[in-house]
């Protein structure tokens, strides 16, 4: 029996998927994260803080250590957020600071990412007794509480700069992504295209390099931003209770000298308030991406535009499970459909039928 | 298109055999195990032979959880086999992985039974398929004739102008698009052997048949031995030279599809074919259908694959069942009358002297 | 039973793996406890008072490393966990014992009132999606973003001060005897009422959002549709329907976050002068007190295990389907 | 045949509000009649779920009715508009006039709260007079009615297999004796012999029960055996209706024909099998005209243009079929 | 609702007959051993109210002479190698067992027998006594030594102590003393003394006394500030506003300076530092006044006037009469013309040295110490007057620790050890039998690595000089070697004094009257308890 390729030909659906451009497609794919409107506004906010991070010290109005003859001075025009103890100007100890917690926080990030994936992703997919020392490992680290071991860490070390102070948050805080990573890595590595890939002779690093990883990004993404939130929180605390190297200003530095100078008890708000916010506002902005990486990865979280609809009966209900609003403008229902046709017609006929 | 009676065709070369193909998969112990020294086991294929001819589609049929999947596994080699042989050309292989794994599967290629789980989501056509070509040294070494090897081989699963189809991401292809770029996927190997898991069990009713008529097309174009591996018993009627049938991890019957569907010997598979749909059996009063209902004393239910009843698995549904059948294995007794077609009954047995269904009834009243 | 086998042997080993670690990290630290005590009085005890404190802490003997960890194992296994530096010759556990109920009570507490609210906004957020409720979110969002001990120092500034009904600092009113009656405790429910405050704010939210999140994904699946389907009560697929199963995750959240008690809020226990182990803690690392560094690192690790026991537990309970039989 | 259960009239469901909806179900008429059982089958996306939900309104968000009614016809008493029912009265009405049965009975059941609770769950909430122990009683009774031994009562569903679950929930769905049992693909998971031990159960079950039965599937070689009409919908439209057997012998519309030339019979002959070429249309972009016409071997003229009626064909003498086909000119 | 509960009938918080002391350091763990400076009675300063020293002498009039206390009568003889201690009659242990000689004598043998309770390190030879008199003698001769000997050794009675297994872990669970108070109750954050029956002395007005523990500085600062607190001493940043202002009337802070130094320590091996002329100069810019009223409130750490850096008036009767009126006082151009002088050159704003470096230098200070890191950018903007680039590093605590003692740094600020005379401080900066190599610690003193071998000679003779004039010339030549080589620039002194809150007690020592220093930790604190009496 032959089969003329035309025959298969008739058979191939030529449906109307065909018609946008691919990459189009990806991109649109893509952008969808950044139209979601919590990323979006998390984005923007956290550019913010990027420009700021690489601009602020030349921005600043004035060298954030310098001393000036103000001391303790409310904000004003000479000094927008005020000064401290020492005569400095709060405002530009806010800009300058930004560098160091952006820097703190997305290098902390980053090394945890890192190692989250490779000890993650690692003990996912080859399983066994590799699986059983690397999640022992990082069940330990889970285990070990993050913070007072970042404090006794950063105490240990001579002089913890920025940098040390980075790599101590990521080395520490990277065991609860690995553990995630791991969990979906073992659900992937079950998944039919990595077993596709593996039985078209695919080496086992490209698999997981090119099979499994990008299918992680969202939750790396996550995760990322996540132990950034992790890490700025952690440094500005090391630099609030006076651990870390104080050199260079953050904003955990201006607290800690507003806390030491007991800037509240003078009265003197502005020395705590702005750092505090800034803090506040990164850490939602963080937070947001984060939300927008999650109803990115689960459009069901996503709370639709539009909830509630106007009923047949007049009322405004919420959309929701179980109980379908039934609509209220018929405006695209064709009613002049021979009511009767149809169903009299039916029941005519089985009328007649019997 | 027409459909002819097959004209049983030549025996051709033996491409990919199978000997006594055991798998049992350790189950996690529990803490009572600990004591005793005994490892338990699934029993998901156990001691089946297979063998997949050039230019031959063999049909492996059987419910869910009967093993076929585990065969395919094994046959390409994913698993570790626990005993028996994988001949291909005759030659023992075993490989695990690596260089030879590569060449293995330059000759062997495996599509499964999901298509929309077998396409990584994250790239497009053009890297399922380039990597297929790839790593088996068919990409050519420019990247002229990469673009003409993957517009061949979209040419070869129909899906053209390869254009539309090559830059576009899984989520963008229909079902049955995506089943094609899957087998395309196991073409760019250039296989001698395609093990078809279930390619189409996940696909919509009117798709089945054009990714159907694919696989025939490329058996007796590019002269492929074919696995198909499908729990739809009609389907192997209609596309394969062979079948077999599975129950339980073993083979219980085989033989040219047409007798093994029109006239089957083992009693599993004269239940599975009673049981499928047939709207020629309508008209007639509800009670009828019920009648029709072929006689299953156990409810339905698959035996347990850990402990599986000693002698024929399917004695305890049987309802043939005999004394023998309780402790007896039944070998591959060939039907009589019917060449080829052999089935693991003792009902087959010449020298059968027990009156089948004596041991059912039995069983049937101590269980109810 | 394979489960509780494999948690067991998993307790064991990071306990270990744990202990070990504490053991070796304030080895790490440089400087010793003689010197900060010097530091910490600058100028009123003199340098000379050195080679006394080396004899009277004992640090005057050379021992290794691996000697002490021996000894140090020996220890705990009878119990003991060294004497404190800080207070010395107070014991360890004299310390831990005077300093664990407060944290315990005031995070403690806390915490499960922040689980049990956070939870039940969650529920609501989630259930009743697109209402107010839901819209709140953003805002918790933002509260949760701040750093507590900034929330703190802020409450204190604009709650407490002299004639504040809420005291500043301090477990309980100066000159109090811990002793239960109703003056103690109506003093210590006062004190903690800020730092409470400040916890639960800053803690809530991310309850709720689990929640919440929980939530949306399960009112999407099959069986609750097939509850409404039954025409059950509003309440009852809410709660014993979706919320029963989106509650899963979250207790062992709840349980990790237990688990995390003792060590997670040191920074409201320094805001708020409250003499609790996350304090002492830091007071330690300071005074490079490593027996009492390892003490409350022993607690907080041997808690966080506990928690992750429990949550082991109530998992066994709560989901029908990690207790298969045999 | 006897009067109707439920009449469905101009029913059109919407996914999405204003402009972003699309119509998944359009001015479908359908009637149910008492005891019978019509099958309702279509390929994957023509709508047959959505109907399904539609007419218990139990369609997720964005899920909307957007027009028409489905009336329900109490054995006594007046009929009954579920459109119009508040939410209280459809909480009532619910389970215990029309019931459902899932496609996946894994996910139908809850996994934390044991076979009893879910089935005692129904009995409370419809029959708070009932005594604690007439409800066990009850609960037993139904287990034993859909072939399952009532010690299983006190499993979690994860402990039962896949046939025993979907048996649980056909025991639940006749908890209440309901006029109607929505049943969507309730037996697609699972295997031929055990799908039809299910379905022999249930035809068995509406022999004693006398309810009615709207079954979905995708699978026409299934409902011909078990239904006694069927009703075929395509791109959210229903495009012929006919008793089961009229339908297999001579069905009328061309994409019935191409539905049933896509299974390969197992006996008689080996039939030729046409298939369906194209592929389902877009719900977005729907055709112009009939929405099958761009798939159809036969299209001709009218049928890019106007979409064709549902009607009793002219030709032909039968009076039990509707069909919406050019070819076939309504009377 | 419990009538017996122990805080039923407790009276008001500010009942005239309590005193609310506070102190900033954490929750405290019960330990009652005088001992111990980590004892909490240390810690709070509760022991010197239940245990009493011999003499009690005035750090902040060190030339006047201590009142006798435990002993009428102390006489030094054999070049202060010996001492004669007559014991006063009529004192008993608060548990009612009178207090002898032999308690005394046992006190002594304690600390001589127990190196860990040896905390100044005395080497005590025999110790003897006949009827009430005590005589010890000692391996070296301990002018120096005197205040702490008399003065800081707490005496314990014989017959509890001598059955107390080892006294350097003992805490000492029910502390009976010849004090005026007892333990009454212990809690982590409070302990409460009460007044004894016979008391040696006039019982004092105070009934009780409340030691509360706050938790940090702003805790306590605001304890004090509402008077939940009456006394305390704390570091106060901006002490008019947050504390004084908030109750002129009563909220009073009195900054006593003791013979103790804070000061810019300079590695004296470093170049250019070795110079000098250049320390000098240094010194001629640093402005004091700012330093002490930006870092140290205007009121912590006093500023030290006197250029030989003996603070006053604790020291006036020490200081060399070629120093006598001699002050501080910044000049920039005095500095400058010092350094032109010496070869260093100032071009633009770069200081450049005789071998035409630009001379920079590293200040180093630990993390968290807010006051010494703010005096280091005061100093830092200083040094820029005469173009000295400076930086400010804020170290590890423990790392800074480890580089001051091995000499691995350019400046730091840091203390000096106190005492009766300037001694301890000139003996912290210059004494060469501390000096070691760079990279070898020096945990004791001269951090600066200054080595100057007539300086070391003088501090021998001023400790173990037979006379006072000879002491005299030693102490004059030691203030002529630190005015010309200047170590070390001393910037503040340290501070015995305290806040405290009049509002209900009065008599608390001050300008007026300074009998004593106004610290709840020190041995005196009995002393001003004794002074207090109700206000009105
Ligand atoms: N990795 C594995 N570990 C343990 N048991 C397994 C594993 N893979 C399969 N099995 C068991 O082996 C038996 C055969 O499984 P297999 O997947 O081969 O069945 P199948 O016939 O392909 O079923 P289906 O039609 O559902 O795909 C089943 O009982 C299954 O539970
Ligand atoms: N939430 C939704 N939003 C938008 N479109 C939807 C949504 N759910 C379903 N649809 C669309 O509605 C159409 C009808 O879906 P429905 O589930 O009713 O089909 P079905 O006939 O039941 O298919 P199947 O046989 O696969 O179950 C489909 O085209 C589907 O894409
Ligand atoms: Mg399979
Ligand atoms: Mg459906
Ligand atoms: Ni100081």
């Amino acid at each position: 029996m032959a089969i003329p390729t035309s025959s298969i030909d008739a058979v191939i659906p030529s449906g109307p998927v065909a018609e946008t451009a691919p990459p189009a497609a990806a991109r649109r794919r893509r952008l969808r994260f950044v139209a979601n409107p919590k990323a979006a506004t998390g984005l923007v906010i956290l550019g913010i803080f990027l420009l700021i991070a690489v601009i602020g010290p030349w921005i600043a109005p004035y060298d954030p250590s310098a001393r000036g003859a103000d001391l303790v001075a409310p904000p004003s025009g000479a000094h927008w957020f005020g000064t401290t103890h020492l005569g400095q100007d709060i405002f530009s100890q806010v800009l300058v600071g930004t560098r160091g917690v952006i820097f703190v926080g997305f290098l902390a990030g980053a090394v945890a990412t890192v190692l989250s994936v490779l000890i993650g992703v690692t003990a996912g997919y080859l399983g066994g007794a590799a699986d059983e020392s690397l999640s022992a490992l990082s069940n330990v680290f889970l285990v070990i509480p993050a913070l007072p071991l970042v404090i006794i860490l950063a105490s240990t070390i001579q002089s913890a700069g920025d940098l040390v102070v980075a790599l101590v948050i990521g080395f520490t805080s990277w065991a609860w992504g690995a553990r995630v990573l791991r969990a979906q890595t073992l659900s992937l590595r079950r998944r039919d295209y990595v077993e596709a890939a593996r039985a078209s002779g695919e080496s086992t690093w490209r698999i997981v390099l090119f099979e499994i990883l990008p299918n992680l990004t969202a939750i790396i993404a996550s995760n990322f931003v996540g132990t950034v939130i992790f890490a700025v929180m952690s440094e500005i605390t090391l630099a609030f209770i006076g651990i870390s190297t104080i050199s260079e200003w953050n904003w955990g530095t201006i607290l800690f000298w507003a806390q030491s100078q007991q800037a509240l008890a003078q009265g003197a708000w502005w020395w705590f308030v702005p750092a505090g916010l800034a803090i506040a506002l990164l850490g939602t902005a963080l937070s947001l991406v984060n939300f927008g990486i999650d109803e990115f990865v689960s459009p069901r979280l996503r709370s639709s535009g539009k909830a509630k609809v106007r009923t047949a009966d007049g009322r405004v209900v919420r959309m929701r499970v179980g109980f379908t609003p039934v609509l209220a403008s018929p405006s695209s229902t064709p009613p002049p459909v021979p009511e009767g046709a149809a169903v009299l017609t039916n029941a005519e006929g089985k009328a007649a039928g019997r | 298109m027409t459909l002819s009676e097959p004209s049983a065709p030549p025996l051709t070369e033996v491409v990919l055999e199978a000997e006594s193909l055991t798998k049992h998969f350790p189950v996690r112990r529990r803490v009572r195990d600990l004591l005793s020294r005994e490892r338990r086991v699934v029993h998901a294929v156990d001691d089946v032979n297979l063998v997949l001819r050039r230019g031959r589609v063999t049909a492996l049929v059987g419910e869910s959880g009967s093993g076929k999947s585990t065969v395919a596994r094994l046959l390409a080699q994913l698993y570790r086999r626990t005993s028996g042989d994988i001949r291909l050309h005759g030659e023992s292989t075993t490989v695990r992985g690596g260089r030879r794994f590569r060449a293995y599967a330059r000759r062997v290629q495996l599509t499964f039974q999901d298509p929309f789980a077998s396409l990584n989501p994250v790239h497009t056509v053009r890297y399922h398929l380039t990597r297929s070509l790839r790593i088996h040294g068919h990409g050519g070494r420019t990247a002229a004739e990469l673009e003409r090897a993957l517009h061949d081989l979209l040419g070869r699963v129909s899906l053209t102008p390869a254009e539309r189809y090559i830059d576009k991401f899984p989520h963008e292809l229909s079902g049955g698009q995506r089943q094609r770029v899957a087998i395309a996927r196991a073409l760019g190997a250039d296989p001698e052997v395609l093990l078809a898991d279930e390619p189409v069990s996940m696909l919509d009713v009117s798709i089945r048949l054009g990714v159907l008529n694919l696989l025939r097309d490329l058996k007796e174009r590019l002269n492929l031995a074919i696995l198909y591996i499908t729990h739809d018993i009609a389907s192997a009627r209609y596309f394969a030279d062979d079948t077999l049938v599975m129950y339980a991890g073993r083979m219980v019957e085989g033989g040219d599809s047409e007798t093994v569907t029109q006239r089957p010997a083992h009693p599993y598979t004269r239940l599975l074919i009673a049981s499928a749909p047939d709207p020629d059996r309508i008209q007639g009063s509800p009670t009828d259908a019920a009648a029709a209902t072929p006689e299953d004393r156990g409810g339905g239910e698959p035996p347990s694959l850990i402990d599986p009843p000693p002698g024929c698995r399917f004695h305890p549904r049987c309802p043939n069942a005999m004394p023998r059948c309780l402790t007896a294995l039944p070998p591959r007794l060939a039907v009589q009358g019917e060449p080829g077609h052999w089935a693991s009954c003792w009902l087959y047995d010449p020298e059968n002297t027990e009156t089948p269904g004596s041991a059912a009834r039995e069983v049937g009243a101590v269980a109810s | 039973m394979k489960f509780l086998l494999q948690r067991i042997a998993f307790y064991l080993f990071t306990a270990w793996a744990a202990i070990t670690i504490n053991f070796f990290i304030p080895r790490m630290i440089p400087g010793d406890p003689v010197q900060s005590l010097i530091s910490r009085y600058q100028g009123q005890i003199s340098t000379q008072a050195m080679q006394s404190l080396y004899v009277l802490f004992g640090l005057d003997k050379e021992k290794s490393l691996w000697q002490e960890y021996v000894e140090y194992w020996g220890q705990l296994f009878r119990g003991d966990l060294g004497l404190s530096f800080t207070f010395f010759p107070a014991p360890v556990s004299q310390v831990l014992s005077d300093s664990l109920p407060w944290t315990l009570a005031l995070v403690g507490i806390t915490t499960v009132i922040s689980f049990f609210t956070g939870t039940a906004l969650g529920v609501v957020a989630g259930w009743r999606r697109g209402s107010w409720i839901d819209g709140l979110l953003p805002a918790t969002t933002f509260l949760s973003s701040i750093p507590y001990f900034w929330l703190g120092l802020i409450s204190i500034a604009l709650l407490a001060g002299p004639g504040s009904f809420f005291p500043s600092s301090g477990g309980y009113e100066p000159g109090l005897v811990p002793a239960f009656d109703q003056y103690f405790i109506g003093s210590a429910i006062q004190h903690s009422l800020l730092p409470a405050f400040t916890i639960l704010i800053s803690s809530v939210s991310g309850w709720i959002l689990s929640m919440r999140n929980m939530m949306v994904t399960v009112a999407a699946e099959d069986y609750i549709t097939v509850a409404h389907a039954k025409g059950l009560s509003e309440r009852r697929v809410a709660v014993s329907y979706a919320a029963r199963n989106a509650l899963l995750p979250n207790v062992s959240g709840f349980a990790l976050s237990l688990g995390f008690i003792v060590g997670g809020t040191l920074l409201v226990e320094i805001v708020f002068s409250y003499p609790g182990l996350g304090f002492q803690l830091f007071q330690a690392v300071g005074a490079k007190d490593y027996p009492l560094m390892q003490g409350i690192f022993l607690i907080i690790t041997l808690s966080v295990l506990l928690a992750n026991l429990l949550a082991d537990l109530a998992y066994l309970a709560l989901d029908p389907r990690t207790r298969k039989e045999g | 045949m006897t009067r109707p259960v439920l009449e469905i009239k101009n029913l059109n469901v919407d996914y999405g509000l204003g402009d972003q909806a699309v119509r998944a179900v359009r001015d479908v008429n359908l009637t149910l009649h008492r005891g019978e059982v019509l099958g309702l089958a279509g390929e994957s996306g023509s709508g047959k779920s959505t109907l399904a939900y539609g007419v218990t309104r139990l369609l997720p968000p964005p899920g909307a009715i957007s027009g028409g009614s489905v009336i329900y016809h109490p054995p006594s008493g007046e009929p009954i508009d579920i459109m119009a029912l508040s939410p209280a009265q459809l909480r009532r009405f619910r389970w215990a006039e029309t019931s459902i049965v899932f496609q996946g009975a894994m996910n139908s059941l809850n996994p934390v709260h044991k076979v009893s609770t879910q089935l005692l769950d129904v009995l409370a909430a419809h029959e708070p007079t009932m005594s604690a122990a007439a409800r066990l009683a009850r609960a037993r009774e139904l287990l034993k009615l859909v072939g399952i031994s009532a010690d299983r009562l006190e499993s979690y569903p994860h402990q039962l297999s896949g046939g025993m679950r979907q048996r649980v929930m056909i025991g639940m769905a006749l908890a209440l004796e309901p006029q109607i049992v929505i049943m969507d693909e309730p037996t697609t998971a699972l295997d031929v012999v055990m799908q039809r031990q299910i379905l022999g159960q249930l035809v068995e079950l509406r022999e004693r029960l006398g309810f009615s039965v709207l079954f979905i599937t995708h699978d026409l070689s299934l409902l011909v055996e078990f239904s006694d009409r069927i009703a075929i919908m395509y791109g959210g439209r229903i495009v012929e209706e006919a008793p089961a057997a009229a339908l297999y012998r001579d069905s009328l519309h061309p994409y019935s024909e191409g539905l049933l030339n896509s299974f390969p019979a197992l006996r008689g002959p080996r039939r030729e099998l046409s298939g369906i070429p194209g592929s389902p249309p877009d719900l977005r972009g729907m055709p112009t005209g009939c929405s099958f016409h761009p798939r159809c071997p036969k299209a001709f003229d009218p049928c890019g243009t106007e979409i064709p009626v549902l009607g009793v064909p002219k030709e032909g003498t039968a009076v039990d079929r509707t069909v919406a086909c050019w070819l076939h000119p309504v009377r | 609702a419990c009538g017996d509960s122990p805080n039923a009938n407790r009276d008001g918080n500010n009942a005239p007959s309590v005193l609310n002391i506070g102190m900033p350091n954490g929750p405290q763990t019960e330990n009652h051993n005088p001992f111990l400076s980590s004892a909490s009675a240390a810690s709070l300063g509760y022991r010197w109210m239940i245990y009493e020293p011999l003499i009690m002498d005035n750090l902040i009039r060190p030339s006047d002479a201590g009142k006798p206390w435990l002993a009428t009568k102390a006489e030094w003889t054999n070049g202060y190698k010996t001492l004669a201690l007559t014991i006063r009659d009529g004192v008993k242990w608060s548990d009612g067992k009178p207090f002898s000689a032999e308690d005394v004598v046992f006190t002594f043998d304690l600390i001589k027998k127990t190196e860990a309770l040896n905390i100044n390190a005395l080497p005590l030879l025999e110790i003897t006594s006949s009827g009430s008199t005590v005589t010890i003698n000692f391996g070296a001769p301990q002018f120096v030594n005197q205040h702490k000997i008399l003065t800081t050794i707490p005496m314990v009675p014989k017959h509890i102590w001598s059955t107390i297994a080892d006294p350097a872990t003992d805490i000492n669970k029910n502390p009976v003393g010849t004090g005026p108070y007892t333990l009454k109750s212990f809690t982590p954050q409070t302990t409460t003394l009460t007044v004894r029956d016979n008391y040696w002395q006039d019982l004092p007005k105070v009934k009780e006394l409340r030691y509360t523990s706050y938790n940090d500085n702003n805790a306590q600062t605001t304890a004090l500030a509402n008077g939940e607190s009456e006394w305390s001493f704390v570091f106060i940043p901006n002490y008019k506003t947050v504390y004084v202002d908030k109750n002129p009337q009563f909220n009073k802070v009195w900054p006593a300076s003791v013979l103790g130094i804070h000061g810019l320590y300079i590695n004296t091996t470093k170049k250019p530092f070795d110079n000098a002329a250049l320390r000098r100069a240094m010194n001629m810019v640093i402005n004091r006044n700012d330093i002490f009223v930006q870092a140290e409130a205007a009121y912590f750490h006093p500023e030290v006037t006197s250029v030989t850096g003996i603070p006053l008036p604790a020291g006036e009767s020490f200081i060399a009469p070629e120093y006598k009126g001699q002050m501080h006082k910044v000049d920039v151009e005095g500095a400058k013309a010092l350094l032109a002088q010496n070869g260093f050159k100032l071009e633009g704003n770069v200081l450049k040295d005789p071998s035409g470096k630009p001379v920079t230098l590293n200040l180093s200070d630990p993390a968290g110490w807010s006051d010494y890191i703010t005096s280091l950018e005061i100093v830092k903007d200083n040094l820029s007057q005469i173009g000295i680039a400076a930086t400010v590093e804020k170290a590890n605590q423990d790392a800074w620790f480890t580089s001051v003692e091995e000499g691995n740094f350019e400046a730091s600020f840091r203390w000096t050890n106190g005492g009766a005379t300037p001694y301890d401080i000139y003996q912290t900066i210059m004494d060469g039998r501390l000096l070691k190599p760079i990279g070898t610690a020096s945990p004791q003193g001269n951090f600066g690595r200054f080595n100057n071998p007539e300086a070391t000679a003088a501090l021998e003779a001023y400790a173990s000089a037979p006379d006072d004039a000879a002491r005299t010339t030693a102490m004059n030549t030691l203030q002529k070697i630190f005015v010309e080589q200047m170590p070390m620039i001393p910037v503040g002194a340290d501070n015995a004094g305290g806040a405290y809150v009049t509002k209900n007690w009065v008599g608390w020592p001050d300008d007026q009257n300074p009998y004593a220093p106004a610290q709840p930790t020190q041995p005196n604190a009995v002393d001003v308890v004794l002074h207090l009496k109700p206000a009105s």
